[in-house]
């Protein structure tokens, strides 16, 4: 029951960090910027719209964001936040949040191809690209922490889980999928909508009115979930509503610094990006065979 | 006829209980096998293929008559049981050259990398029900053959045993799904996710070995569990995206997925089977695929928290392998789904395509339940295969245990899944997700021609093609793909370029840089040779002097 | 006596090798089985018996008259050039020749171990008849060349037969007989078809067939 | 019997009067077989006709594919006088030339006495240079006139090695003789360096004619040029009846000198013989020339047999000499008719075969795998005995050598043939049928090539044991 309301609170939250990212950027850029509110102030417009779409789309472009929305709403729902016995557990582990998630982007990809246009076409090649990468680096972050946990099983690993060098190292390694997966610069960037750099967006580019509402509400649940994955590992010891908000209060603001102080890198760039990603938590299981 | 005949030997491999039997039934598959890989005899590209398959198959039988001359010459009997029962006293070097001659032989059928070559050949040259069986089913005979001989009967006897397969497993995983990226004809395409799966399978055998030898027996019999597992899935939507490509191809007449699209509303049947094979191949919950690597995955963890040094970090590789393999295999089908069924048609062909009939629908939709049955029910035939694999290591710990729809891999590890639930739980937020629309007021939709940034006349040549969507992984990979561009334009004038061909290829490394090389010398060799036999009967003569003079010579000798 | 003869048939052995015309070489060979039916006569009188006559008789009427008039005729009719082509030039194969001889003289002694003299200068004789006709069949370009080799050989053969194991059974005796005459018919049938195909009896020639 | 035909003037009756004659030889092999087998002694007629085991397996090997040619032939000759490239007389030569030359290979394995041996081989080179010459063209001369002089040189150093034994007989027993019998019964007591030098003569010299490396040279170009049937003649039972011979020595040598020196020449021999036609199999543009490398190969694979012994390598050396004498006689039937049908020897010439001319096509096709050693066929289990003695008694590298060589093999033929028997059929050829005598004869060999490989016949059985019984020594 607590996990319920605990979920639909996080549902109610999830935009919010977006408004809260903007925010920070802005602010550090010196401007005022819109306020934090902004994102739910779009999902309502978007949601309160009609819908155009295209004479050559078909089921599957419809059905598409009703699959992503689940998908990582269903990954979300498996991660224990607050409260640590989530009787969820039994449906899937660590794993299964992975897994889940590639389901989403396997739609979307779909999605974009749809609708008979170029740019989402682009937009899922790039996708599938970076996907491709970032899968076996997100599953090496994870075995680390699920190695220094000995389990998979999300609740035993936020209980079980004590800070080692290994375990931070695989949390930088995260913040790096993360920046990866919520389509942020240097990967990719959320606000332009230029052919050249956009990727996530190109896909969603045929969407417009609820659907798009439903696609940018999962682009906010899935922030969220990696997040709260990152909390999760980050001083574990802290757990609990208040460290828990302290934590992703931090990570945003680290994200928003990182977006400023970077600029998007060419596509085959990424590739170095995550494979240094992957290195680091390489180093870090042979720092957990060391013992270090 | 052929057919019966073929999945008659098959029976026959796997039921024989006397190594000179098998070999019969396996020699009469892979004659069969070759009469339906040559079935449209009037293609040239048949009996090509048809030759190297009989060739490399023929290779890797010679390799297993040796393996198993050996075992005959230890322990002098023929009958499985006897040859195991004496091979317990053979030398580890023996076993080791036993070993390898098998690994490779069985690999050849398999179609490990490098061994693969015959199979992007002749599995597309048969008809589509065959290459769906070969590709499902004969394959498997060699993984059978595996088992068998290496596991059960030579017994695990030293660690690299199953380094050496895992790492040729993990080669042969990403070789496989890269290539079945880079292919546009979508039988190609299904043939080189074969050789990817088969890797996926080994690399679950070979990880059951290596636990083995580390004194893990429930994570060997889980492992062994999850291989088996996999094979099943995969003979079932590897079939189903077989007749899947094969309705297609008789809708349409061609495979080029550049030539194909949007036979999603031509053949909405079909289509919806090939994607849920598609879904079930790239490992999407809750479908089997997704709970078969899922399984294999943690097996891989377990044996990484278990295993010290080295091991650990291998097995941790071999684990980011199996899930960028995931991964790319994804891609591999959003590519080969999205070109062939979604968007625009690409061409005339595929403009008029109709459905196919009724009778091929349904041989499609039982596959496809099945894929959907044994993922959510995958917990009960797991059951099922924990048995055979205890059965097949001799080994009786329970390594997992069910309670009726969760499945709890190991006693002592508390990690569960359940396809079942999240299937519940994705339908409810699919539901959720519907409500939340209707929240704001009743669904309007207007539909309206594609975006085309005011470019009035968009056609299917504005599409992305099937090259162009795996190009970025064609220039990440560029250094084992060796992509090349094929570019020809015709000039008017000078300036003015009438029209403008561009192809790019990948080069097949294996087949440049091994076979042609290794063909090559060999025919430069023989045709030196042919200097032996010059036509001129004074040396012909001079030969048998030479003959004469040297044998009275070395007389001694003999 | 004997070894006059020997002596004698070494000498035809070597004009064999020396001979640069097809008649001379025809001649040669006339030559050399006149000397091995001589050894033979010489054997039957000291053995006298009959068979040993016949066989002598047949050596003379068949080796020394009948086939090299044969031989003889066809170069005739066919009128080839005489030369017959060298691989080798006769003062080279002379010098083989004498190797040939020694190493035969080895070899012999090898094969005869604890035997007479006799015996060991037999052996030798024959296996240089032999080796010096194969000689012949590798060295010299013309078809007839090589027939003349052969029955060279043969003659090699024969005399080790008749000297060192006492002579072969009388019957098989006649059917090599006949074997060798009939072989040479054959060959001479051959010889012709190839003069009229390749115009002319130049063995190396004969080179279509390879690899 | 073959006199008795060759009387006959009307060539119809000749035609069926033959083959009934060699059906008849067949039949009394059989029987003399049976008879043979009941009673385990060997038959010898006053000293000069001898047979035990040995010849009574080659004289059955013999008729049977003699039978087989003769019923080919018609059908064969059928068609050459069709293309009018035979006249009547030619054709009575034709009989004439084939009665004798099975004559003489008959003689071959019945006489006693090695010197009456050796002029009946001598004898079938001369009437099979004729019939290899037969077409009288320049290739087929040419062809002709390598092969008598080849192997006469061959025969004669055969002859020199007989004389050798003989000598050592006398040496040793004081009386000459030249008779097997008596040679075999004081083999132990010959002189061991003689008797060596003797059989390498031998061996060098019977090896020309059986076609064995580096003296095989005559043998792709004579069985290239040869009229079909005869060529299926040659290589099935005239290189086979050379190996009688080597046979014959080898027990004598083996009494002598024990089975090492023999089985090391064999050894060397097989090898060399299998590596060169593993090597120019490859590069074959000619069809019957292919056949051809493949009998060397097939030569070598017996007498390498023969080297490695034991009971199993000897019995699939003996059982390989018949299955390869009814495969390949069987494969240069099928590439008669292939030659006839689209008038090339050349393989870049022949497509589809199996739409052109059915019933061969089909034919071929069996007789290839036949031939490249694919069960159930009767030469995979002759190959898979050899191998697997050669393991047993622990010889890798000689068993890895024989694998390799047979494979290659296997690649080239599979490569050659199936460009030949698939492939869409030539517009300008119109599909062929085929006389029912010449059916025939294909039938009559296919039942060999299936069964005498997992069910061999009684007879064969029992001939092979007894014949390895003596060569055991």
């Amino acid at each position: 029951m607590g996990k319920i309301i605990e979920f639909i609170v996080l549902l109610l939250l999830c935009p919010l960090i977006g408004g809260i990212i903007t925010k920070i950027k802005n602010n550090l850029r010196f401007r005022r910027g819109p306020s934090i509110f902004q994102p739910y102030f779009n999902l309502i417009k978007y949601f309160s719209k009609d819908e155009v779409i295209s004479d050559k789309a078909s089921w599957i472009f419809k059905a598409t964001p009703y699959i992503v929305f689940a998908s990582t709403a269903t990954a979300l729902l498996l991660i224990p936040i607050v409260s640590l016995d989530n009787p969820l557990s039994l449906a899937g582990d660590f794993f299964a949040v992975i897994f889940l998630l590639g389901l989403g982007r396997f739609f979307l990809a779909l999605a974009g191809i749809d609708p008979a246009t170029t740019f989402g076409g682009m937009g899922t090649s790039r996708e599938i690209f970076i996907a491709s990468f970032v899968e076996p680096v997100t599953i090496l972050a994870i075995l680390v922490i699920a190695l220094s946990a000995g389990t998979t099983n999300l609740n035993s690993i936020v209980s079980l889980l004590h800070m080692n060098p290994s375990t931070i190292m695989a949390m930088f390694s995260l913040i790096m999928i993360a920046i990866a997966e919520t389509s942020r610069i240097p990967i990719d960037n959320q606000e332009t909508h230029l052919e050249l750099t956009m990727i996530h967006e190109a896909m969603l580019l045929e969407y417009s009115g609820k659907s798009l509402g439903l696609l940018e509400f999962s682009t906010y649940l899935k922030q969220l979930l990696f997040f709260s994955i990152i909390a999760i590992v980050f001083l574990p010891a802290f757990s609990g509503p208040v460290f828990f908000l302290l934590k992703i209060l931090g990570l945003s603001v680290l994200v928003s610094i990182v977006e400023l102080s970077l600029s998007k890198m060419r596509l085959f760039r990424v590739v170095d990006f995550l494979s240094f990603a992957g290195i680091l938590s390489v180093m870090a299981i042979i720092a957990l065979i060391l013992g270090v | 006829m052929l057919f019966i005949l073929f999945v008659l030997s098959m029976l026959m491999v796997v039921v024989e209980a006397n190594v000179f039997h098998f070999l019969i039934a396996w020699e009469l598959m892979s004659l069969v096998s070759y009469f339906l890989v040559i079935f449209d005899t009037e293609n040239k590209k048949s009996i090509e293929a048809g030759t190297i398959y009989i060739v490399m198959t023929h290779f890797g039988t010679a390799l297993l008559i040796i393996a198993f001359l050996l075992m005959y010459r230890h322990s002098g009997s023929f009958d499985f049981n006897t040859i195991q029962a004496s091979l317990s006293s053979m030398s580890s070097m023996q076993r080791n050259i036993i070993f390898l001659l098998l690994f490779f032989g069985f690999g050849t059928k398999a179609g490990i990398v490098p061994l693969h070559i015959w199979l992007p050949y002749a599995h597309p040259q048969a008809p589509s029900h065959i290459s769906s069986v070969m590709s499902g089913v004969m394959i498997k005979t060699a993984i059978y053959g595996m088992i068998r001989f290496i596991i059960i009967m030579l017994g695990v006897s030293s660690l690299w045993w199953g380094e050496l397969i895992m790492v040729f497993a993990a080669i042969t995983c990403l070789v496989g799904v890269l290539y079945a990226l880079m292919e546009n004809d979508i039988k190609t395409v299904l043939a080189y996710s074969s050789v990817e799966n088969i890797g996926i399978i080994l690399l679950g055998i070979g990880s059951s070995m290596i636990f083995i030898k580390a004194g893990l027996p429930i994570l060997a019999t889980l492992s062994m569990c999850a291989a088996l597992y996999h094979l099943v899935n995969h003979a079932v939507f590897k079939g189903l995206l077989f007749l899947g490509a094969g309705s297609v191809y008789r809708a349409t007449g061609t495979r080029n997925l550049e030539k194909l699209g949007g036979l999603i509303n031509k053949m909405p049947w079909t289509c919806s089977f090939f994607l849920i094979g598609s879904m079930a191949i790239s490992a999407l919950p809750p479908l089997n695929g997704f709970v078969s690597e899922w399984l294999l995955l943690i097996v891989l963890f377990l044996g990484a928290a278990a295993l010290t040094g080295g091991l650990k970090l291998f097995i941790c590789l071999a684990a980011a392998v199996l899930s960028m393999t995931g991964a790319l295999a994804a891609a591999c089908f959003v590519k080969a789904f999205g070109i062939t069924f979604l968007a625009r048609p690409r061409s005339p062909k595929a403009e008029n395509a109709k459905e196919s009939n009724f009778l091929m629908n349904f041989g499609m939709a039982i596959l496809a339940t099945l894929v959907v049955l044994l993922g959510l029910g995958g917990v009960y035939i797991i059951e099922v295969l924990v048995r055979v694999s205890q059965t097949i290591l001799g080994s009786d710990i329970d390594p997992i245990s069910i309670n009726n729809i969760i499945l709890r891999p190991q006693p002592a590890q508390n990690i569960y899944l359940s396809p079942l639930i999240l299937a519940v739980l994705l339908f409810s937020f699919a539901a959720l997700a519907y409500l939340l629309k209707r929240l704001f007021g009743k669904e309007k939709t207007v539909t309206a021609g594609t975006w085309d940034c005011g470019y009035y006349k968009l056609t299917s040549r504005n599409e992305y093609t099937g090259t162009g969507i795996s190009k970025p992984l064609r220039i990440a990979f560029s250094f084992f793909l060796l992509p090349f561009r094929k570019i020809e334009k015709i000039r008017e004038t000078r300036y003015f370029i009438k029209s403008f061909s561009y192809e790019t290829h990948t080069t097949k490394v294996f087949r440049e840089y091994l076979y042609k090389v290794f063909l090559g010398q060999m025919f430069r060799f023989a045709r030196n040779m042919r200097g032996i036999q010059i036509g001129s009967i004074h040396i012909y003569l001079g030969y048998i002097c030479l003959t004469i003079i040297l044998l009275i010579v070395f007389v001694g000798r003999f | 006596m004997e070894l006059f003869v020997i002596f004698g048939l070494v000498l035809s052995t070597f004009a064999l090798v020396f001979s640069k015309r097809l008649s001379a070489l025809i001649g040669n060979f006339a030559l050399q089985s006149f000397f091995l039916s001589l050894l033979s006569f010489t054997e039957a009188i000291k053995g006298n018996n009959l068979e040993l006559y016949v066989v002598a008789m047949l050596l003379l009427v068949l080796k020394v008259l009948v086939i090299p008039r044969i031989l003889q005729n066809m170069v005739k009719e066919m009128q080839v050039n005489e030369n017959l082509g060298f691989f080798l030039n006769p003062q080279l194969s002379l010098l083989v020749a004498a190797i040939l001889l020694y190493l035969s003289w080895v070899f012999s002694g090898v094969v005869f171990a604890n035997q007479d003299n006799l015996v060991k200068i037999y052996g030798t004789v024959s296996f240089l008849m032999i080796s010096l006709g194969l000689f012949l069949m590798v060295f010299r370009m013309k078809a007839l060349a090589q027939v003349v080799g052969l029955l060279a050989m043969e003659n090699g053969v024969f005399l080790l037969a008749s000297s060192v194991s006492g002579g072969m059974p009388f019957l098989v005796e006649m059917a090599i007989f006949f074997d060798i005459f009939v072989g040479v018919v054959i060959l001479g049938v051959f010889v012709y078809r190839i003069n009229k195909l390749f115009v002319g009896i130049d063995v190396n020639k004969l080179n279509r067939l390879r690899g | 019997m073959s006199l008795l035909s060759m009387l006959i003037k009307k060539d119809k009756i000749l035609m069926a009067v033959t083959s009934f004659s060699y059906l008849a030889s067949l039949i009394a092999s059989v029987s003399l077989g049976n008879t043979f087998l009941s009673t385990k002694t060997p038959i010898s007629l006053f000293n000069i006709f001898y047979l035990d085991s040995l010849s009574v397996f080659f004289v059955f090997t013999i008729s049977v594919i003699v039978f087989a040619a003769t019923l080919y032939s018609e059908g064969y000759i059928e068609k050459e006088l069709s293309h009018n490239e035979f006249t009547q007389d030619k054709l009575k030569y034709y009989y004439l030339l084939l009665n004798l030359f099975v004559f003489a290979i008959l003689l071959v394995t019945v006489v006693n006495n090695l010197g009456m041996m050796w002029v009946a081989i001598e004898i079938t080179t001369l009437i099979s240079a004729f019939l290899v010459g037969f077409h009288n063209t320049k290739n087929s001369i040419e062809a002709a006139w390598k092969y008598i002089i080849i192997c006469s040189v061959g025969i004669i150093l055969a002859l020199l090695g007989t004389i050798l034994f003989s000598y050592a007989f006398l040496f040793s027993v004081g009386t000459k003789s030249l008779n097997w019998t008596d040679l075999i019964a004081v083999a132990s007591k010959l002189d061991p360096n003689l008797v060596k030098i003797a059989f390498i003569f031998v061996m060098v010299g019977y090896g020309t004619k059986a076609g064995l490396a580096p003296m095989h040279t005559w043998l792709p170009d004579a069985h290239s040029q040869a009229l079909s049937p005869i060529s299926g003649l040659l290589s099935g039972v005239l290189l086979k009846t050379s190996i009688y011979a080597i046979l014959r020595y080898t027990m004598i040598a083996n009494r002598c000198l024990g089975i090492s020196f023999s089985s090391h020449l064999f050894l060397l021999f097989g090898l060399l013989s299998m590596a060169l036609a593993a090597g120019l199999i490859l590069v074959q543009r000619d069809l019957k020339r292919l056949l051809a490398y493949s009998s060397i190969e097939h030569v070598g694979i017996i007498v390498f047999g023969l080297g490695i012994g034991g009971p199993l390598g000897l019995y699939g050396a003996l059982l390989h000499i018949f299955n390869h004498a009814v495969t390949k006689s069987f494969l240069f039937f099928g590439a008669g008719n292939l030659v006839n049908t689209y008038g090339s020897h050349n393989i870049r010439n022949m497509k589809g075969a199996l739409k052109v001319i059915p019933f061969t096509g089909g034919m071929v096709l069996i007789g290839i795998f036949a031939l490249a050693g694919f069960p159930p066929f009767s030469i995979f289990y002759s190959e898979i005995m050899i191998l697997m003695s050669t393991f047993n008694q622990g010889r890798f590298i000689l068993g890895a050598l024989f694998s390799i060589f047979v494979t290659i093999v296997f690649g080239a033929i599979i490569f050659y043939f199936s460009q030949i028997i698939f492939g869409e059929k030539p517009k300008n050829l119109q599909v062929v049928r085929e006389p029912l005598i010449g059916k025939l004869s294909f039938l009559f060999l296919l039942v060999f090539i299936i069964f005498a490989g997992f069910m061999t016949p009684n007879l064969i059985n029992g001939l092979i044991l007894s014949i390895i019984e003596a060569l055991k020594g």
